[in-house]
């Protein structure tokens, strides 16, 4: 069946051929509503300026209503995912600012529009390139990293009715694109010609692969006791077994530890170690450039999150009382509450050096990810799931 | 005296759940600081106190002031000038004229003058948009709000004093030390008697020269005298000198 | 005093007698009071009475080494200290101007070191035996030595 | 493989150098083979300056030779002056003297461990430091009318005595710091990251340490049992009991341990002090004139010893003031503690020496 045929069947539900199957897909939804009240108003304004036309029509008719819905559906769950990141810096800044005793973020309501007025800020300041920087490698590498980081959190479902694509093995391609950016910072570390940031840059891709072995084991266990790599199966087991946080305590720790470490954050933010490298890795980026890498780097701490919750916190449900809350909102806070901790430790501990950092994850975080994927067998082997 | 913390550290971090103490301190002083308000202050909207004897720029009472000079020669940066002004009370007067800029609010030109005429001030905010904006002159400089009892004094004793067992009695240079004349060297010039900012200066007839006229030696009026050795700079036969007394 | 490290450095009384007993004439003892040693010496001697002084005096630490200007001569000043009982012994050793050179110590002391650099720097003092004698503070293109009393400021005219 | 070595210039603006210097440092992969310390960017010929300004012109000038050690500074040099003109300061005034400098001490490590907190990138460290020193800060405003440039010590005694209820004040200040300085460290001391950065690194023996010259906390973390205000007592200090820490490994740790330790003996020294505070006047007057003489004093600066040496020629201006800073010699050292350790250990090591610029380079 051509395209054509797919977006003239005006009812999603209906569509047999629809990616999303049978299920309701509440962005998509939105996204043909709101073309419908955007086009019907178009198509209005043109009959009104030219009546009779052909555009008009055409304009709210199913096939475009289907295609532009397609469009809309992304620009809704990116809003929403950007709004729960302002939400994350936001609630990092004033927590830290508690932690610290001092004064947080204070434009607008609680503080809450201090993100828009810095990412305003950022926005109109100089664009600034070393003059003996590598121009290829310094806008491609950092415009991956970005890219990349905003592709898996539009990976991430927030329930089953709430996502923008539903793989069977959704969770692999997730952990496969948070895996591309090491490599990327490595190549914008070496392009911006600065010591520091070739410094960082090695610094990063040496933490970020020696993280990501006990990350993928723990993932590993996680889908050898769900039997599934897709997400909805993992949190359905979940609902219909138990939370996987419980067998799989350690597997959780070591996934948090190892999350922080791939998101860059302290006490594990060794590329950017302001102490001896300035900025690190991202010394030489500056203005909106800068802003988009601090924004991809929540964006990558939400992912790290969203995937703690999904593959130990039972995702969007709640025990007992499935039909009283809304899933998306379940998940959010979730997500929420693993970040508070990550910004806890970041206001309680120090920087870790580059070769404990390694033992860490070599020594203590590996065995520990084996371990956890051995109890994890032996529980399969059992039958307790 | 006993040695408090380093006989109780370090300590063995492993049995102490490695990171478990740092977690619960920073999580503590999260609920403290979120019941009550946090120490910061926002600046431009609010300020914190500061006391009258703050160190901020000079300030001077213009009325007090003699025009004594002795500011200008205690300034370690030579930011304060005496210069003239036109008073519509006082008339033609010398009153210091202050390079803010050069200050370095150290407050000895409050702390030495004889008659508390120059004052520290709690004014930090001395920011201007040209140089010429920080030279403050004598009407910019006059600050009259200091709370009585704050002004910074100077609490010299005399050592003789002390000696003595006189304790309780202050003793600042200006009130004992005077200048001393070495009556063979004047001339009867009459240049300290003019220049003297406190008019304690009067010259005396002592005696007639050779030609039958009037030998003036000037008589220095304990009283009024401030001692800030104008006298002594202006006298062209250094006829006059510091008399420190200890 | 001295906790477990303990030594029995020597007092006032003892320093004296044995650098006089060691040096004989080529010492002078300036004068002496609590915990404090005047001493002045030739300059051919000063590095054997400050290796004296540190090995067997124990004098581990050498605090301050200044040059002064004296116009008619150049003076050095040490200050050595000691971590025991805190004896310090000042050394002056005169330095003829048409001739601005004197030992080393910092093949004794390595805190003498930077200070050495910065009286060259600053007088123009040479030290023979220095390892690495050249401007710290200033520009390294400075040719005057701005600490000499030829040199004058402009407040002082 | 060809493995081949790389300078990496850090400072003059660099977030590890607390000031302006440079520490150059060759790295092979991560570890540091060589290291150059750069100093010189701060130098104002402060001791020629100090030529041409009367007596007491010179103590708001020696304020300005460190930002967080200012009263230490201008005691010292009103102490080499006293030296000179041979007289006997009032006991009062030695006691306030005693409790200025140990407000200042403390503010002073309060500064040392908030930079330190940021160069092991724990900034909650830093934010609780200066919240606590702020109140010490504070207390100096009360005494002598400014946070940092103090400029209380004169020529034979103190500027003014102490305002109305500063002894109530400092108490309060003292007991709360006490009790809020076990939350640092909890925060540090109880941390196993933060120990694992200490320990161990930038170690130097006490043979090292005393032929570097190296003086105050630096020196005693490598087990040397020596402090001026004990074993060369000046003022008060041998009326009053305090202990000396001394750490035995020489390690940052120790040098971090030593600070922690000496801010207590400072709470306790200020107890003391201000109990035992006699009553009487706070200040003699002096002759404006300083009788010709070579004279030198010294003093426990928060940062090492700190020696003043004056050279006097009977008029009223000095005729040569040498200043010894103690982190002008402590830097000096800087190539011999970082050698072999890590470029991350660099902020570690550099961060316990204590930078302080305005007297490195006077």
């Amino acid at each position: 069946m051509s395209f054509s045929d797919w977006v003239n069947i005006s009812d999603p539900l209906a569509n047999p051929n629809s990616p999303y199957g049978v299920t309701e897909n509440i962005p998509y939804s939105v996204g043909s509503g709101l073309w419908e009240i955007i086009g019907g108003i178009l198509a209005w304004i043109i009959n009104m300026i030219v009546p009779g036309n052909r555009l008009s029509p055409w304009l709210i008719s199913d096939a475009v209503t289907n295609a532009l819905g397609l469009v809309l559906m992304v620009v809704v769950f990116f809003a929403v995912i950007f709004i729960v990141n302002l939400t994350m810096i936001w609630i990092e800044r004033k927590v830290l600012g508690r932690i610290m005793d001092r004064r947080a973020t204070r434009i607008g309501p609680l503080g809450y529009l201090q993100c828009l007025a810095d990412g305003l800020k950022t926005f109109l300041k100089e664009h600034i390139m070393p003059d003996k920087a590598d121009k290829k490698g310094y806008m491609w590498a950092v415009s991956i990293v970005i890219g990349s980081a905003v592709l898996i959190a539009g990976m991430i479902p927030l329930s089953p009715r709430w996502f923008l694509a539903d793989y069977g093995t959704g969770l692999l391609i997730v952990f496969g694109i948070f895996a591309v950016s090491p490599f990327m910072i490595l190549v914008a570390g070496w392009a911006q010609n600065n010591k520091y940031s070739l410094i960082g840059g090695m610094r990063a891709a040496a933490q970020m692969i020696s993280y990501e072995i006990p990350m993928l084991l723990v993932f590993v266990s996680v889908v050898l006791m769900a039997g599934s790599l897709n997400i909805n199966d993992i949190v359905q087991f979940q609902m219909d077994n138990t939370w996987f946080i419980i067998p799989q305590f350690i597997g959780f720790v070591v996934f948090m530890v190892a999350a922080v470490a791939e998101a860059e954050r302290i006490p594990f933010d060794l590329p950017e170690a302001e102490a001896e490298l300035v900025e690190g890795w991202q010394t030489e980026y500056g203005g909106m450039k800068w802003g988009l890498i601090m924004l991809s780097d929540y964006f990558r701490g939400y992912v790290a999150c969203a995937l703690g919750v999904i593959m130990f916190l039972g995702g969007w449900a709640l025990p007992f009382m499935d039909e009283l809350v809304i899933p998306e909102i379940v998940f959010l806070l979730k997500v929420i509450l693993l970040f508070f901790i990550m910004v806890w430790a970041r206001g309680t501990f120090g920087r870790i050096r580059t070769d404990q950092i390694l033992n860490i994850g070599w020594k203590v975080l590996l065995p520990l990810a084996v371990l956890n994927l051995f109890i994890v067998v032996l529980l399969k082997m059992g039958g307790v799931f | 005296m006993a040695i408090k913390y380093m006989d109780k550290y370090p300590k063995n971090v492993a049995l102490r759940g490695w990171i478990l103490k740092p977690f619960l301190t920073t999580f503590k002083n999260m609920i403290k600081t979120t019941i009550h308000r946090p120490v910061t202050i926002m600046y431009p909207y609010e300020k914190e106190w500061i006391p009258d004897n703050y160190r901020g720029r000079p300030g001077l009472v213009f009325e007090k002031c003699v025009g004594c000079g002795i500011c200008e020669r205690m300034c370690p940066t030579t930011c304060i000038e005496l210069v003239e002004v036109e008073d519509e009370a006082l008339g033609k007067v010398k009153r210091p004229q202050v390079n803010v800029g050069r200050c370095m609010m150290c407050g000895y030109c409050a702390e030495y003058c004889p008659v508390e005429a120059m004052t520290v001030t709690p004014d930090y905010e001395l920011a201007g948009y040209t140089r010429e904006d920080l030279i403050y002159d004598p009407y910019q400089l006059k600050w009259e709000n200091t709370t009585i009892g704050m002004e910074v004094h100077l609490e010299e004793h005399l050592p003789s004093n002390l000696a003595k067992g006189v304790t309780d009695k202050p003793t600042a240079f200006y009130e004992v030390d005077r200048p001393k004349l070495i009556g063979e060297k004047c001339i009867s010039c009459n240049r300290c008697a003019k220049t003297c900012p406190v008019d304690a200066i009067e010259m005396i007839v002592v005696g007639e020269n050779a030609k039958g006229k009037p030998i003036k030696h000037p008589k220095i009026d304990d009283s009024k005298c401030v001692f800030c050795e104008q006298c002594i700079v202006i006298c062209p036969k250094d006829a006059l000198e510091i008399n420190e007394v200890l | 005093m001295a906790g477990d490290d303990f030594y029995e450095a020597p007092t006032v009384e003892q320093v004296i007698q044995l650098i006089g007993d060691r040096f004989g004439g080529d010492v002078t003892v300036r004068g002496s009071k609590e915990r404090r040693v005047f001493l002045s010496a030739g300059r051919e001697r000063i590095y054997e009475l400050c290796e004296y002084i540190h090995d067997v005096l124990n004098f581990e630490q050498a605090s301050s080494l200044s040059g002064v200007d004296w116009e008619t001569h150049m003076q050095m000043v040490y200050h050595l200290s000691n971590y025991y009982n805190g004896v310090m012994i000042e050394i002056e050793v005169d330095i003829p101007n048409d001739d601005l050179r004197v030992d080393s110590v910092t093949p004794i002391w390595e805190g003498a070191n930077w200070h050495e650099r910065e009286t060259y720097e600053l007088f123009g003092i040479v030290f023979d035996n220095h390892p690495q004698l050249e401007r710290l503070l200033t520009p390294c293109d400075y040719e005057f030595f701005p600490f000499r009393k030829s040199y004058k400021l402009r407040r002082a005219e | 493989m060809m493995t081949s070595k790389m300078w990496v210039t850090m400072g003059p603006q660099h977030p590890f150098s607390h000031g302006l210097w440079t520490l150059k440092v060759k790295i092979d992969g991560e570890v540091i083979t060589d290291a150059i310390p750069i100093i010189g960017y701060l130098h104002r010929g402060w001791e020629k300056e100090c030529e041409n300004r009367t007596y007491p012109q010179i103590i708001p000038m020696a304020d300005r030779l460190c930002y967080s050690a200012s009263m230490t500074w201008s005691h010292v040099y009103v102490m080499a002056v006293e030296e000179a003109l041979g007289i006997e300061v009032p006991e009062r005034a030695q006691y306030l003297r005693v409790v200025a400098d140990e407000i200042c001490r403390i503010q002073s490590h309060l500064m040392w461990l908030a930079a330190m907190g940021t160069d092991l990138g724990n900034l909650t460290v830093f934010l609780w430091s200066l919240r606590e020193r702020e109140m010490f800060l504070d207390l100096f405003v009360k005494l002598c009318g400014q946070r940092l440039t103090t400029n209380y010590p004169r020529i034979g005694g103190v500027r003014n005595d102490m305002p109305y209820l500063f002894e109530r004040d400092c108490m309060r200040v003292v007991d709360l710091f006490e009790k809020r300085l076990w939350d640092i460290i909890a925060l540090m001391d109880d941390s196993a990251i933060f120990l694992s950065r200490m320990q161990g690194v930038g170690r130097i023996s006490r043979k090292e340490a005393a032929n570097m010259g190296l003086t105050g906390p630096g020196m005693r973390g490598c087990g040397v049992n020596f402090d001026v205000r004990r074993d060369d007592p000046y003022e008060v200090y041998d009326l009053l009991d305090f202990e000396v820490p001394v750490h035995k490994d020489g390690d940052a740790y120790a040098r971090y341990a030593v600070r922690i330790e000496e801010m207590f003996q400072s709470c306790e020294i200020i107890r003391q002090a201000m109990a035992q505070m006699p009553d009487g006047p706070v200040r003699i007057k002096v002759p404006r004139n300083v009788p010709a003489g070579s004279h030198f004093a010294r003093i426990e600066d928060p940062r090492g010893e700190a020696l003043m040496h004056l050279i006097s020629d009977g008029t009223d201006k000095p005729y040569r003031l040498k200043v010894r800073s103690p982190i002008f010699v402590n830097v000096s050292g800087a190539k011999r503690m970082v050698l072999g350790t890590r470029m991350a250990d660099v902020p570690a090591i550099m961060g316990t020496i204590d930078m302080c610029l305005g007297e490195t380079d006077r």
